[in-house]
């Protein structure tokens, strides 16, 4: 299977620096040093912009800690799927422009000195869309975490499932699920953290399914697109529908956490949710 | 390199086109209308589905209603049947014979309460030692607010998870259209048949097109490109058994379709029957764990490294320690505010 | 603690024999000897009329198959509850009303030759109300069937808790929700049928968690009484209000089945439901 | 002849009126003014619940909220303390300050999804081994229509059973008004404390007074008869531990009411916690198995013989074989169409 793959450059070669971002939400020119610093979240709005998997896991975990696991994984063609480009082309320019090799990272890290499994999703990687290389990361990862005893953290943002590898994306809901269930029957908890956007097939996985579920402020999380919806039942959408606040009050979201919040948050509810008794395959924890 | 499951997926792209010429109104010659005809074939109004089915092959049947939660989504049917004496419970998405049923079945997609009744009949079926039976027909899930509201996206990740485990055998038989995440909810099994016209996608062939062609108008390459007949999904290893139709198709016969569906149902729960239930739980976790085509590369992580955190204390200490630690820019953030690929799954 | 019981009289004695029956619902005169063929449902427009514990019990199981169970507890007075009249007095003149000794009755049978254990609530017992006696009888008949691996059926028709007993009526709640937990754990059926009227804390209880919950028609099954209801709230009430129509609708009762069938459609559930590996504390089925 | 728990019963009515005079307004010579000045002060709307009660005994508290089904029902209150260092999940309903606030959390009366989303929360305790705490004060499951549609007994039946097999410690506190079955579905625990004005009942006095004296003026009689205080609940062993408050009330002292509460609580646990998880389970089993006294008769069972089945065939047969059988006359069918008493429970 022919395949390039990128060289590993630094992303400051691919990208001309701007100074100035413009926030979509209230239209303010922020400063990018000044974004960065506040989390890149907009200091006027309070307008979460969406973070790549290194920010992303920067944010979260102690300095130094992650370690990353089956960095090797990456996309095939199954299908021979063309559309207005192959398949293969549209992953290779995402890989050029992520330095990801696919929508997912996932390793072990510290949060607050407490091990764990993490999962980050790149929204920036073909829509964070959902194919075998992300189910399969993530059934690693819930493996993983069963394997050493530790919580497992899944941070999504995604667009749902990878059309361009079929039904072998669709699949992927019960390969990650599947792998969910024994974590949960071992007893190993599991956090899911919903940032903008969470839609689709993952959402209908494990995006959802979190021993606890927690979601950045105004994050779109929903199952069917809002054109989907809207254009075949013919309805008017109820406001803030298929945001975070909305999924909140329908009881599927425990709570909405702003960034600056969200690795204490997450260090807090993982200390409640550390079983008294050793659990896992192994009580081993480092 | 590894390169697992690509083989299945090559002989996909090679092999099956030969079965295309007993669709009707389809030249061989042409892939495109072939495929297309099949879709058609699969959404024929007239198709049968597990009322219908049952009516063939279940010498009993009684329905079961309600999720115990909201209400009875009658785009689900539920219940206890038996099939040449094997007492089984069997699930599927029902559509109606004319407007009037069609309205109270939603056209055949389930709200949230559907799943959630198939659930709790599966779990019901797991705690009597049943075998469970699905007929997989539908478009999707219901996608109204409604339906988003009350959590369509929850009961599907929960019933795909719980028959990831359910520790009772699973026959699956897509009998039409196997809408995506709609489908799949009830179409996690030991073994998964799919009648010959059938058809089995991610996301239906509009919205593949309109998503990457930007127009309907090329549903018919989409459904191509996402090899959704019966044969190439078995050529994917996602389907495991073609039953072929009589005549002009399932909707021209439905009790000659029911005997073939009724004699491979049965083959397959007898064999499943003679499997202890731990092997078989193992053996459909195996069966999922190993779908998906991934190559797996050797060498360095390739993730750029990990920044210190963002705090502001952390960052002011980053920018005093400068030299000491790469600190890659983030990656511009306007190109991550995009409107995401909303009609996936 | 001094309670006289009643002589266990023919009821012909009690209640002068009257000829005609008028139906609540449409009105006609019925001859009582129809109505009686006609299983107590009204011919003219199928009103089904409640029925004493051994009219049920008669309907639904095989001739002379019934063995009671526990015949012999009695309601105490724990609380040393009067209303306008003493507790003690209202039972004693239950038990003369009906030729009961409370509100249930349970043993073993056999409907269509599968044998099982069956506990009927008869409303002429004060309200079919549940105190200690009914919950211990409920509790009983679990752990009967859980014992000998055989189903349970439970037809209910009450109106709740019984007020004189206080918090300890409440407690029977518990009492049969933990022996239908353990009924449950071992894989033994149990089957709920609801009769007219099922309501306050029987229905919030075991009458609702049926592995499979049958009703007759058009039956009142409901959590708060439609006046608390109405009145705290001042809502107006939807139609077939806490009807077993209402019920089905809203996802409650998996079948809403006439009299006349209720035999047959409960023995056919029964077989289905029969366990392919035996089950409960011994597999002996008679 | 066996007469169980009659002794509670006995002890009840005749023990502990002494305590009476510790409520304000209400001499102790008249015992129904006592029992109804109780009934206010277990109602003031002052008095701590769960929200104002974590805020003195909890060092730490993290809100989960959700029923993952429907809604997020802020009549319940759900999620982690820590309770001087011992990690708990704790569950309890609330009212609101103000109106605004009783509007949002529905004057403290769940609906379905308020249960449900305790049971959620109570099935993780058990999956992570931390011990439950509840905090019971509601008037009752919120009445309405909506209520019913979603299924309220359900959901009380549900979490009444969960509880009762939950593998994990659980202690309940009545800290106000435990108002029936809206109060047990998250009122089954291995130990059950009150506070001192706290009340217990199957129905509420008004509803109580209504049905049997047809008047609500006699609710202050009804509750006497009831005996629904604190020490009345202990002595039928309904409740195991009565903690005595402070000053005027708990509504008076938050916090010195939090503080004996906290010490409590952190016994129990402690003892709890040194009892092996089966252990538990089985004393909890027992502890509900035996509430509720009845006798037990010796001799021929009184249950009238039971007739011939009434199928019109069978019936006939059994008209012609008379004599043979004796068939007892139904009761008059017109006596069992009296409308029921409906506010039970
Ligand atoms: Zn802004
Ligand atoms: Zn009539």
């Amino acid at each position: 299977m022919p395949m390039k793959f990128p060289s590993f450059r630094s992303r400051r070669e691919d990208y001309p620096e701007k100074m100035w971002t413009r926030c979509p939400s209230c239209e303010e020119q922020l400063f990018n040093k000044q974004l960065e610093k506040a989390m890149n979240v907009c200091p006027s709005c309070g307008h979460h912009f969406r973070l790549s998997a290194t920010m992303r896991l920067s944010q979260l975990l102690d300095d130094g800690s992650f370690v990353e696991r089956d960095p090797g994984l990456v996309s095939v063609d199954p299908l021979g799927f063309v559309d207005q480009k192959p398949y293969p082309d549209r992953v290779a320019a995402a890989q050029l422009a992520t330095g990801l090799r696919d929508a997912a990272v996932w390793g072990t890290g510290r949060i607050e000195g407490m091990r764990i499994a993490i999962l980050v999703m790149d929204f920036g990687f073909m829509g964070g869309s959902m194919g075998a290389v992300v189910g399969e990361k993530v059934a690693r990862a819930a493996e993983g975490a069963l394997e050493e005893g530790i919580p497992l953290v899944i941070v999504s943002a995604s667009g749902g499932a990878r059309m361009q590898e079929g039904t072998l994306a669709l699949m992927q809901l019960v390969k990650t699920m599947a792998a969910l269930e024994r974590l949960r029957a071992a007893r190993v908890p599991y956090v899911s953290v919903m940032s903008d956007p969470t839609t689709g097939g993952v959402f209908a996985s494990y995006a959802a399914m979190g021993d606890v579920n927690l979601a950045e402020p105004n994050a779109l999380i929903g199952f069917a697109g809002a054109r989907v919806g809207a254009g075949t039942i013919g309805q008017e959408l109820p406001p803030g529908f298929q945001r975070s606040e909305f999924l909140y009050r329908h009881g599927f979201v425990d709570r909405i956490v702003q960034r600056a919040d969200l690795r204490q948050e997450l260090a807090q509810v993982l200390r409640f949710l550390a079983p008294t008794q050793p659990w896992g395959k192994e009580a081993a924890r480092g | 390199m590894v390169d697992r499951i690509l083989g299945r997926g090559r002989e996909a792209r090679e092999g099956h086109e030969g079965r295309g010429d007993q669709a009707p109104d389809a030249p061989a010659a042409d892939p495109k209308a072939a495929v297309w005809a099949r879709v058609q074939l699969a959404r024929n109004l007239r198709r049968p589905r597990i009322l219908e089915l049952l009516a063939v092959i279940a010498d009993e049947f009684v329905e079961l209603h309600g999720d115990r939660l909201f209400g009875d989504d009658e785009a689900v049917v539920a219940g206890f049947a038996r099939i040449e004496g094997r007492r089984v419970v069997v699930v599927g998405q029902q559509k109606g014979a004319d407007t009037e049923e069609n309205v109270r079945r939603s056209f055949g997609m389930p709200h949230p309460e559907g799943y959630r009744k198939a659930m709790r009949v599966m779990e019901l079926a797991e705690r009597c030692g049943l075998p469970v039976v699905t007929f997989v027909d539908v478009p999707g899930a219901h996608p109204g607010p409604e339906s988003e509201e009350r959590g369509i996206a929850e009961a599907i990740a929960r019933s795909v998870g719980l028959m990831s485990r359910l520790r009772t055998p699973i026959v699956t038989v897509i009998t039409g259209e196997g809408g995506s995440g709609g489908a799949l909810a009830i179409a996690v099994g030991d073994v998964v048949l799919a009648l010959e016209n059938a058809v089995y996608s991610v996301i239906s062939p509009e919205g593949c097109a309109s998503i990457l062609w930007r127009t309907t108008d090329e549903a018919p390459t989409a459904a191509l490109a996402m090899r959704m007949t019966a044969d190439d999904q078995r050529a994917l290893g996602v389907v495991d058994l073609v039953i072929a139709e009589p005549g002009e198709g399932a909707h021209a016969d439905h009790a000659e379709t029911g005997r073939r569906l009724k004699t491979a149902i049965t083959e397959q729960l007898d064999r499943l029957a003679a499997i202890p239930v731990e092997v078989l739980v193992e053996q459909r976790y195996r069966r999922y764990r190993s779908l998906g085509a991934y190559a797996e590369l050797a060498g360095p992580a390739p993730t750029p490294p990990v920044p210190p955190r963002g705090g502001l204390a952390d960052r002011l200490r980053g920018l005093i320690e400068a030299g000491q630690r790469a600190i890659p820019a983030p990656l511009p953030v306007g190109r991550r505010d995009e409107p995401p690929a909303r009609e996936d799954v």
